[in-house]
This record gives C-alpha cells, structure tokens and sequence, in this order.
C-alpha cells in the first residue's frame, strides 16, 4: 500500500500528499498521523495539499478528522497550498472543512501555529531572517 | 475522438483508476481546468458509491460531441440493491453508511448532466456529462 | 506529467519525493528545486527520500547535480530518510552520492543546516523544546 | 505461478511500469526485501538502456522455479545497434551516452544471473534473475 511519509520539523509534524490515495491509503494516513502526534508530543501539524488534483468527500473527511483527533491530542492542524480549483468544487460539492485551518503555504502556516501556540505559552518554530514570526 | 473506456470497480485502488481515467479524457477533452476538477470529484463520488453501496460494478468513460461542443460522459453501473428513495438520496447529509452523505447531491451540483436509473432490487446507473465551453 | 512540490520552511526548502519519478520528472524537480532557491534565496534544502523504494543511477545522480548545483548557489543540500536496502543497493551498484549529505530524518538535517550556517553567521531555523539546536 | 507479462519500452514512464511490474512479481516471489530492491533497481538500469541505447524495445518479467527456490526473471530486449565492445561496456563509469556508466556493470552485481546476447546491428538482449534464498 501507498504510504505517506510524515516528517517531524522540530514540533511540527509535516505532511505532503503527492498521491492519488485511496481511501485504505487515506485511512492509513490518519491513523499514522495519530500515531506519530502522541510518540512525538508534536503540537501542530501541517498537511500540503499542493500536489492534490481533487479533495472529495472521502479526503476532505479525512481532513476534518485528523484536525479534530489532533486537536483532542493537543496539535493544531493547519491544511496548506489547495488549488484554486479544488477550493471551488469544494464549496460547489457542499464540502465545509469543518475546524480545518488553512493557510496559502507552509511559512504562514507556521506563523499561525506559533501563534497559537504563543497564547498557551509554550514557543515552536522559530523562523529567522524576513519572514520573522513573532515569539 | 477515443474509444469508451470500461473500468471495473470492485476495490479501492479501481475508483482511483477511475478518477484518473477521467482526468485524462477530461484534458483530452480539453475541457478547462476547474471543469476537468469538477467533474473528477464528482466521478470519484460515484465509483465510490458503486463500490460502497452498489457492491462493485464498471464505469464507462468517453469523450463525447454534441454537435457544438465536445465533452466527456461517465457512467456507473451496478446490480446492487438500488435506491428506493431518489429525494431522500439526494438529499445533502443523508446517508444509509458512514459518508458524508454529499455524493448524490454534490456532483449532481459538479457537472452539466445528471441522469439515473434506478429501482429497488435492479441496481443503479448514473451517467453525468460535462460539456467543454 | 507528475511535479513534485517545493515546501518553503523558513529559510529552508523541504523536498520529499514520494512519486516513482520518471527521468523527465526528476529533470523537472532539478530544474525546480534550482529556480526556488533562487527565487527564495533559501540556504538549505531537505530532500526526504522515505518513500522511495529504489534509487538508481539516474535518481542518483540527479540528487548529486541538485547538491552541487546549490552549493553554487549557496545552499547545502542533506537528504534524509534513505532506506537501508536502498543504501545498499546503492554501494552495490557503485553509486557514490558525490557531494551529497545524509541525515537520519528531517531534525537531524535542519541541525546540520543550522551548524553550517553557524559558521557562516547566518541564523537558520531554531527549533525549541527538547530538541533543541545551537544558534 | 504468473503468467510471463510482457511490458513495451518507448518511453520515460514505461521504465517506471517496468520497476513497477518487477516489484510487483518480485514481491509474489517472496524475494526478501533487499533483494526485491535489488532486482528492481537493476531492472530500472537496464530498461533504461532499452530505451536509450537500444532505441526502445520490451520487458519480459515473470516468475520462474529452478526445483529448489523461487526466483525473479526479466528479460530486456530491442533491436538497437547492439555493443560491439562488451568489456568497455562493463567497466564501471564508461558510456557512450550522459549516463554515469553503471547500469550493466552495476546491475550485473545486483542480479544472481546476468545473460546477454549482443552483437553490433542485431540488438542487445539481456536477461536476468534473482532467486529467493
Ligand atoms: N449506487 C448506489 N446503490 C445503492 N444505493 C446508493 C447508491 N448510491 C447512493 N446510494 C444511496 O444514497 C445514499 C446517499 O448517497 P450519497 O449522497 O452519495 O452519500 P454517501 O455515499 O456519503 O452515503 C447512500 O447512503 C445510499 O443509501
Ligand atoms: N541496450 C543497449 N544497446 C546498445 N548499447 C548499449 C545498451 N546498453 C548499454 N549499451 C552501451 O554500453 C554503455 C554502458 O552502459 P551502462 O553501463 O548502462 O552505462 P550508461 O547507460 O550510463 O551509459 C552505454 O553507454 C552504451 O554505449
């Protein structure tokens, strides 16, 4: 079966959906997901669905569940990158994200996860030079 | 113009060779770029619910004319259990198993022709169509 | 044809490659990869090959050319993830991955980066918390 | 057992259909996980020079029994200009071509059995297999 990778950046667990999953694959993906949040104490997760064709029903589910499982595990899910197209036939197949943040790229996704994590206290991933991302 | 294209589904990996079945018509097609992700979603909700809720079945996918414009048509076809109530069916949220309930009413929504046939006990066909501007 | 996405992280670029790239595909990554850097004047690329089942001659040499083509751009390149059977197919094959570096995951390459940039007096990326990496 | 699957090579992506089908059998064949790399990535070297140095060609792949194990075979074949001088063929890092000069040397070290039939303007054709432990 397909698999994703998911990548660890410091407190962050990134993932970048390159494949056409099927829903076994996506399934996997969520349970992974879990997995590696509750090993890692990772407190935010990034899903990059730049290379993503279509979200259907089945991956936006997905979507919404791996922020909602995330959330009662204490990581805030920020979905980054989806096409111009595929926000328009969410919206026309009757899709609503439910509790999934988004965000146009990896970088903003990361200032809203410091963010966040600022109100609670706890830093996360600084990123230095012009991007600054306040502490 | 190309032959239609038969696909089984039976499994998982099927409705994403289907998806991609799709695609590739679609851009053959030339159909834009929002139209070929519209009607890929709304082929990726229909196989999957010839799957699901149909037990399995085909598709057929083609490139199509209607004289002024060229298009793509995709069929689902199964011998499962049928839909007794179109209305409840189509109704957004409602759903007899674990999905979202948004297959029936959203690609209805995605593309530019929706046709089915469907009865208790004989199965259900979907043919949609989606014609290039 | 199948283009994998460039993630921008802070002042880095993170790769993973999870698709079976045909020749003009890793072509198109190389050329990719270089335009982003440029564009982004990123000091660090991270090419995750987790999900790669093989690497042969052709990959392999494309990650050699991406490496030496940053470097000119000054950015240093570390792949992570690579398998073990894949590492041992590869000193079979007679591969060496020239000029490449390698990194158990994505952490221990952003260390590496930030320790390169160090020397060269250019804060990177600061990852806090227990793994914590010199600035 | 399978049937031998016979796979075209005219181009980028039937190299990557080639691993594909390889991994596939070598997987059905119970090749140990090393080994399945292994074959595999010899299989990606030498269809690669079907399609470049032999001007396109075919895979063969399939499973085969010796009586005692289980082994991988894939054969690779075209109609090319053939390799007038196989020992400069074979030495590491030599091409003809922008390669890096490992795919025959390289992948003869990867494979149990390495067969190849070549003479110039009459083609190359070579064969491989690995076997289960
Ligand atoms: N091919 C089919 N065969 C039988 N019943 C179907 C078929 N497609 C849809 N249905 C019925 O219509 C309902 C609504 O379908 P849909 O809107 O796609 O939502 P979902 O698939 O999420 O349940 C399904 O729950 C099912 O009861
Ligand atoms: N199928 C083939 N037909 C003709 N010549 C070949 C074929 N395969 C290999 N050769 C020749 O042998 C040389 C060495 O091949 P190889 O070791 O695979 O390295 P590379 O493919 O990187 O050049 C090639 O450059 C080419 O001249």
């Amino acid at each position: 079966m397909d698999r994703v990778p998911v990548l660890k950046i410091g407190e962050i667990l990134l993932v970048s959906i390159q494949i056409d999953l099927d829903d076994q694959s996506a399934l996997q993906l969520q349970e992974d997901l879990s997995d590696r949040i509750v090993e890692t104490g990772a407190h935010g997760v990034i899903i990059d669905i730049s290379a993503l064709e279509i979200v259907d029903s089945f991956i936006g589910r997905m979507l919404s569940t791996i922020a909602a499982v995330s959330r009662v595990l204490d990581a805030e899910t920020v979905v980054v990158g989806m096409r111009p197209a595929v926000a328009i036939t969410l919206v026309e197949l009757g899709l609503s994200l439910n509790g999934v943040r988004t965000a146009l790229n990896v970088d903003k996704a990361l200032a809203i996860l410091a963010e966040t994590r600022q109100i609670r206290g706890v830093g996360l991933l600084r990123v230095s030079g012009s991007d600054d991302v306040p502490e | 113009m190309t032959e239609p294209q038969v696909l089984p589904i039976a499994d998982d990996k099927d409705v994403v060779r289907v998806r991609q079945a799709v695609r590739v018509i679609a851009l053959a097609a030339k159909l834009p770029l929002v139209d070929q992700t519209k009607l890929v979603t709304a082929a990726s909700e229909l196989a999957r619910n010839t799957l699901i809720h149909g037990g399995g079945g085909h598709a057929t996918v083609e490139q199509v004319h209607n004289g002024r414009r060229a298009g793509v048509r995709a069929e689902f076809v199964d011998t499962g259990p049928g839909i007794a109530d179109l209305g409840l069916a189509f109704t957004d949220g409602y759903t007899t198993g674990s999905g979202l309930g948004l297959g029936l009413s959203g690609s209805r929504r995605l593309v530019d022709e929706f046709d089915i046939v469907t009865a208790p006990g004989e199965g259900t066909r979907i043919t949609v169509t989606k014609w290039a501007r």
